[in-house]
């Protein structure tokens, strides 16, 4: 064992720790609320009779997926300022995330809604419901519920993948990292405190994810049955 | 929307429906018609199409030819208007689809409030109507799978109810209920009935069938193969009707 | 763990260099993707003069050190610029070059002393000295964007996301190659750092051979040969005599 | 520096993609191996094995994949093992893909209708039994989507493993752009090679989905 | 594993069984025996507690307290062997869980092939068996999904014979059923009964449970509340029965 530890060394550089893990969780929920939002409207979207907007959901869906997520950073990034267009690197960080988990989402809440029994879409025809309240009332709640957990997982994902947002100089945990380890060599150390700093914030999002599924199912926290 | 429909023409009517699974041919050419206030019981033995045709008079399935017409719509054309239809037929399936996210009380009023845009408080009351018809009013607050089975059907109706619709279908919806509840829910149908409501009814419950049905029609083998009023049950005239009421005595 | 590693090192007749191949002109690749830049001629005369096979140990710049500390590579020749910071960590030899930085703007600019900086952006390589320096600069108001690697901090100024970048001069100089209408020039001198190779701490022996080589070249004109081929410049005055 | 994209590069390009490949392979087959395992593990009967499944899936899905490749290749050098950069990567993808694998196929093997396991239970088929022959099958349905959006992440993702030296697509990428200085063409390139890697595995999955689609129950009343 | 039974020792027995859902109290000390070649119908309300009854004997409920005996397996206690028991008992379920992905002939040779070690050859022509017994053969390559509701109560209800077990459970099998195939089923059933087969079935056809069975458990609020022969059902001696046949005859 030839190496030495010295933590305290790093750890007096708290507050740019603490700063870059703030910036990463606003990263990650910004891009997590618009994700959802853009996600779900692209499932709905590619379930659609408009063949026009089913085809452009998938384009998206698949294109997206389907490439690095620093690639279209990069893109994001660069492509608008040669367009002329500056933003700063925080706007285009969070468009850039949640265009790539909207994508992902799209994917997952598609299996979602395709695991919602006809029975329940028959019955809700029935009752006179037009199509999108029955996505509203009838669908998306189970839907959500029954792909939870990958949801969850999808979105703590995204909070980790927001590191590459160091690209493009939005000073999150990553960033942080890279510049404390390289201004002091002490990567060992740097690593070991960002380990624990990300698992401390995924376990910040997956309570937050915990405590909203309680408000969103009742009749889970009523019964404890997943649907 | 609606054309005027005087008492005697008729509020349903199928005219030589006809309805194919691949290469199953399900309905073969099914004609019948039901009056304003008429109660139809339609009956048949397992796979004879009874599902698939009061399916088809909602356009859950589209037929293959024929003409359907409910309360001035025509349902076999492409270019109905499916959610004005469905606002005057009410339906409750063999298997019950209550929405399992959502109390009894929510299933009930979710309809009324969204498509009819009754306000929450009455749509309230209205849900405690409904489930009062049905014997259900302790089950307000419940969520569907902490109800047995019979209780799930009788929400079913009760939600079905709840839009007041002007023809009802139900399809086997006594099937789950035990011979008490079933009486209940009879005298709620019979109070439907003299309300003026259409109804249509698949059952395999003769007696059910001859209390209630002003009209018995016997399904078989995709096609109306005998018609007319509840007396046919005990004096039938084909030989697969007296087959089929005849096996049917060893219920009651 | 071992007594020495130069002896290690002679033994094995082999020498294993720590070096970033993404840092022109440093470390980069040719047009026929062979190593090559000052760092790269730098150890590649390091192994001819010991009679040594060479060995590069691809690394980033996250892991140049981490390579030489768990002895998966035995030196850094890698821009390594010398602070005291960094020497608790890892031993550096005597500088073989140094690099000098600016700030860097655009031509048509009117920036000519920090003040004029003031509303500018300040592009740099994230945790280079450059950052260092100008983050530590924490009076004048300063706004860096620092990106992890030469090659986007270029892309940045280029595609305009900033309006001046602290890098080294042959850098500056690059962003006009790349896109003409965006001809930058070093306008406010940062500093001049020393780089030397960097081992492990302890290695005495090691060092004291490294350090006799540089002298060597140094004053043979050896080093300077090969910094003015990837740099344009010579090395300062003060080095070569 | 400087010069123009030519067959050498693109040579040097595609033997990034090659690594990118075997890389992906070996993170997907051992991933898939111990996910399963773990999924198996976090629904298992004893509270023991559930807890230390779930200990397990928070640690690694707590930590970014470049974290566990840095402290798997020098945190085990630093304590004195030696192990080759392919061990290393492969052992740290492995132990990251089946956080994540396991994960989402308990949610799927659970988003099975209970009834169907009470049905299989009444037929005295065994624990082993009611998971291959009746849940499984169900669950692999549901857990197809997820899974391959999961796979192409990890195509993508093993450009981290260029931490412990592997000049895999991306950093092969970064080294032609960073004597090339054409960002643009070379990410172009990049896209589209991962995309070429990617989509038909989307194809794929989403052939299956289809073919498995047959068997869909909508009937299952309450 | 399994004790000796001979014929006048119960093969089912209940004594004092209790079971609660969270406050509601679903068997409140319910005791009855189903002896070796018995039929059982269990009858009573909606809610009352029938199901519930039935899914505590084969375990698919753990009891709060009292004992309960299948075939010599204590299913009480918590050590009891579950799949000795449930390779015992046959159970057939209100909502019939076909496996979706399976055809009806793979969802019947499951078992017999996975639990018994049946040959393949042998399951398939087991299978053929017991679909003819139910009337479907020809469904044998189908989809549950591609069956009307009968078809698939019936399906299952093959299904559980193709088992072979000691005791059958049914909770309302023929719910779904029209008469004539009730009918089949009942002689089925009886064929089962001639055969020594033990039976409990949840039903509410006081037809089907006056023809059928050799005893009746009428159920009440999770109480036993009157049993006896069939007979029972004709002259009910508690109020409470006499209200429930009394309504029943509506039925028939
Ligand atoms: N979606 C479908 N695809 C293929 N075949 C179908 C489909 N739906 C129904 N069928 C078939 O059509 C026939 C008629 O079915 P239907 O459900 O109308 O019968 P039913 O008279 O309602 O019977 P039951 O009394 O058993 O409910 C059956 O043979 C059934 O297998
Ligand atoms: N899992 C559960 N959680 C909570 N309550 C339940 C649950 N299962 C059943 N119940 C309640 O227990 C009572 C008895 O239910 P059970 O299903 O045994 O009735 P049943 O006699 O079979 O009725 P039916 O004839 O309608 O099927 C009902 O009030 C029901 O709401
Ligand atoms: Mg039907
Ligand atoms: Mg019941």
């Amino acid at each position: 064992m030839s190496l030495q530890l010295d933590f305290p060394a790093v750890l007096e550089r708290w507050p740019s720790f603490l700063a870059g893990a703030v910036l990463t969780l606003e990263l990650a929920f910004f891009a997590t609320v618009l994700g959802a939002l853009l996600g779900t409207l692209a499932a709905v979207g590619r379930g659609t009779h408009n063949s026009l907007i089913a085809g452009a959901c998938k384009v998206y869906v698949e294109t997206i997926r389907n490439t690095p997520l620093l690639v279209q950073i990069f893109l994001v990034y660069f492509g608008l300022a040669s367009l002329g267009l500056k933003y700063s690197a925080f706007t285009v960080a969070v468009a850039a995330l949640t265009i790539n988990v909207g994508a992902y989402t799209a994917e997952i809440m598609r299996a979602g809604f395709e695991a919602i029994p006809r029975g329940q879409i028959e019955a809700a025809e029935g009752l006179a419901l037009s199509r999108f309240q029955i996505y509203w009332h009838i669908i998306l709640l189970p839907a959500v519920e029954k792909v939870y957990p990958a949801l969850t997982s999808q979105f703590v994902l995204l909070m980790l993948a927001s590191s590459v947002c160091s690209q493009i100089s939005a000073e999150e945990l990553t960033a942080v990292a890279n510049y404390i380890q390289s201004d002091t060599y002490r990567a060992f150390e740097t690593y070991i405190i960002v380990a624990v700093l990300y698992v401390i914030l995924s376990l910040v999002m997956r309570a937050g994810f915990w405590g909203l599924g309680l408000l969103l199912f009742p009749r889970r926290r009523r019964l404890g049955t997943p649907l | 929307m609606q054309q005027n429909s005087s008492s005697s023409e008729p509020i349903v009517s199928l005219h030589n429906v006809q309805k194919s699974f691949g290469a199953l041919r399900v309905l073969d050419g099914v004609s019948f018609a039901v009056a304003r206030g008429e109660v139809l019981a339609l009956i048949g033995r397992s796979g004879s199409g009874k599902s698939t045709a009061l399916r088809c008079i909602d356009r859950f399935e589209k037929v293959d030819g024929g003409e359907i017409v409910v309360c001035g719509h025509r349902v076999d054309r492409p270019d109905v208007n499916l959610r004005a239809l469905r606002q005057d037929v009410g339906i409750v399936f063999q298997s019950y689809n209550l929405f399992p996210h959502l109390t009894i009380e929510q299933n009930i009023t979710l309809a009324p409030c969204a498509v009819k845009g009754m306000a929450t408080s009455q749509a309230k009351d209205l849900a405690r109507k409904v489930l009062v018809q049905v014997g259900l009013e302790e089950k307000l607050h419940a969520y569907p799978e902490q109800l047995s089975g019979g209780q799930q059907q009788r929400a079913a109706i009760a939600r079905s109810l709840a839009m007041q619709p002007k023809v009802m279908l139900f399809d086997e919806v006594t099937s789950a209920l035990d011979p008490e509840l079933t009486g209940e829910v009879l005298k709620v149908i019979e109070q439907l009935a003299a309300d003026g409501m259409t109804m249509v009814m698949v059952t395999h419950e003769m007696g059910f069938a001859k209390g209630i049905a002003d009209r018995i029609v016997f399904m078989h083998r995709g096609k109306v193969h005998e018609t007319g009023p509840a007396s046919i049950l005990t004096s039938p005239t084909t030989p697969e009707l007296t087959q089929f009421v005849g096996t049917g005595n060893l219920k009651s | 763990a071992s007594a020495d590693l130069l002896d290690d090192i002679m033994k094995a007749k082999k020498i294993r260099i720590s070096t970033d191949l993404a840092i022109p002109p440093s470390g980069m690749m040719d047009s026929t993707m062979k190593p090559t830049g000052s760092d790269v001629e730098v150890a590649q005369m390091l192994a001819k003069d010991w009679g040594l096979e060479l060995e590069f140990i691809q690394t980033t710049g996250a892991t140049r050190i981490p390579n030489v500390l768990t002895g998966k590579a035995d030196i850094i020749i890698s821009t390594l610029s010398v602070t005291a910071e960094r020497a608790k960590v890892i031993d550096f030899t005597k500088r073989y070059a140094t690099l000098q930085s600016d700030v860097g703007c655009l031509k048509s600019s009117t920036v000519k002393d920090w003040p004029d900086l003031k509303d500018k952006s300040i592009g740099v390589s994230r945790g280079t000295t450059q950052d260092t320096t100008l983050s530590n600069m924490k009076d004048k108001d300063l706004k860096i964007a620092r990106y992890d690697d030469d090659a986007t901090m270029v892309t940045a100024a280029v595609s305009g996301q900033v309006d001046c970048v602290g890098s080294s001069a042959t850098i500056i100089n690059q962003i006009g190659v790349k896109n003409p209408s965006r001809v930058f020039e070093s306008r406010i001198p940062l500093a001049t750092f020393d780089l030397a190779i960097g081992l492990k701490k302890g290695e005495q022996p090691l060092m004291d051979k490294l350090n006799a080589w540089i002298t060597e070249n140094v004053k043979n004109g050896k080093l300077n040969a090969i910094y003015k081929k990837f740099h344009g410049v010579d090395l300062p005055a003060d080095m070569r005599s | 520096m400087g010069g123009h994209l030519n067959i050498n590069h693109l040579m040097f390009l595609g033997q990034g993609a090659l690594w990118t490949i075997g890389l992906s392979l070996i993170a997907l087959i051992g991933g898939g191996i111990v996910g399963f395992v773990i999924a198996l593990a976090r629904i298992s009967p004893l509270k023991s094995v559930r807890l230390a499944g779930a200990i397990y899936v928070q640690l690694i899905q707590g930590t970014p994949l470049l974290v566990i490749l840095f402290l798997g290749y020098f945190g085990l050098a630093a304590i004195g093992l030696k192990v080759s950069p392919l061990v290393a990567a492969g052992a740290s993808l492995t132990l990251y893909v089946a956080a994540y694998l396991g994960e989402i196929w308990r949610g799927c093997i659970e988003s099975v209708p209970k009834p169907q396991w009470e049905a299989a239970e009444g037929l005295a088929l065994s624990r082993t039994q009611r998971m291959v022959k009746v849940i499984l099958p169900q669950a692999v349905r549901i857990a197809t989507p997820p899974t391959v959006g999961f796979m192409v992440q990890i195509i993508k993702n093993t450009s981290l493993a260029s931490v412990v030296g592997f000049v895999e697509l991306m950093r092969s990428g970064q080294i032609v752009n960073n004597s090339l200085f054409e960002p643009f063409a070379i990410y172009a390139i990049i896209a589209a090679t991962y995309f070429a890697m990617c989509y038909p595995l989307s194809l794929f999955s989403q052939r299956l989905e289809r073919r498995m689609g047959r068997g869909r129950s909508n009937l299952a009343p309450a």
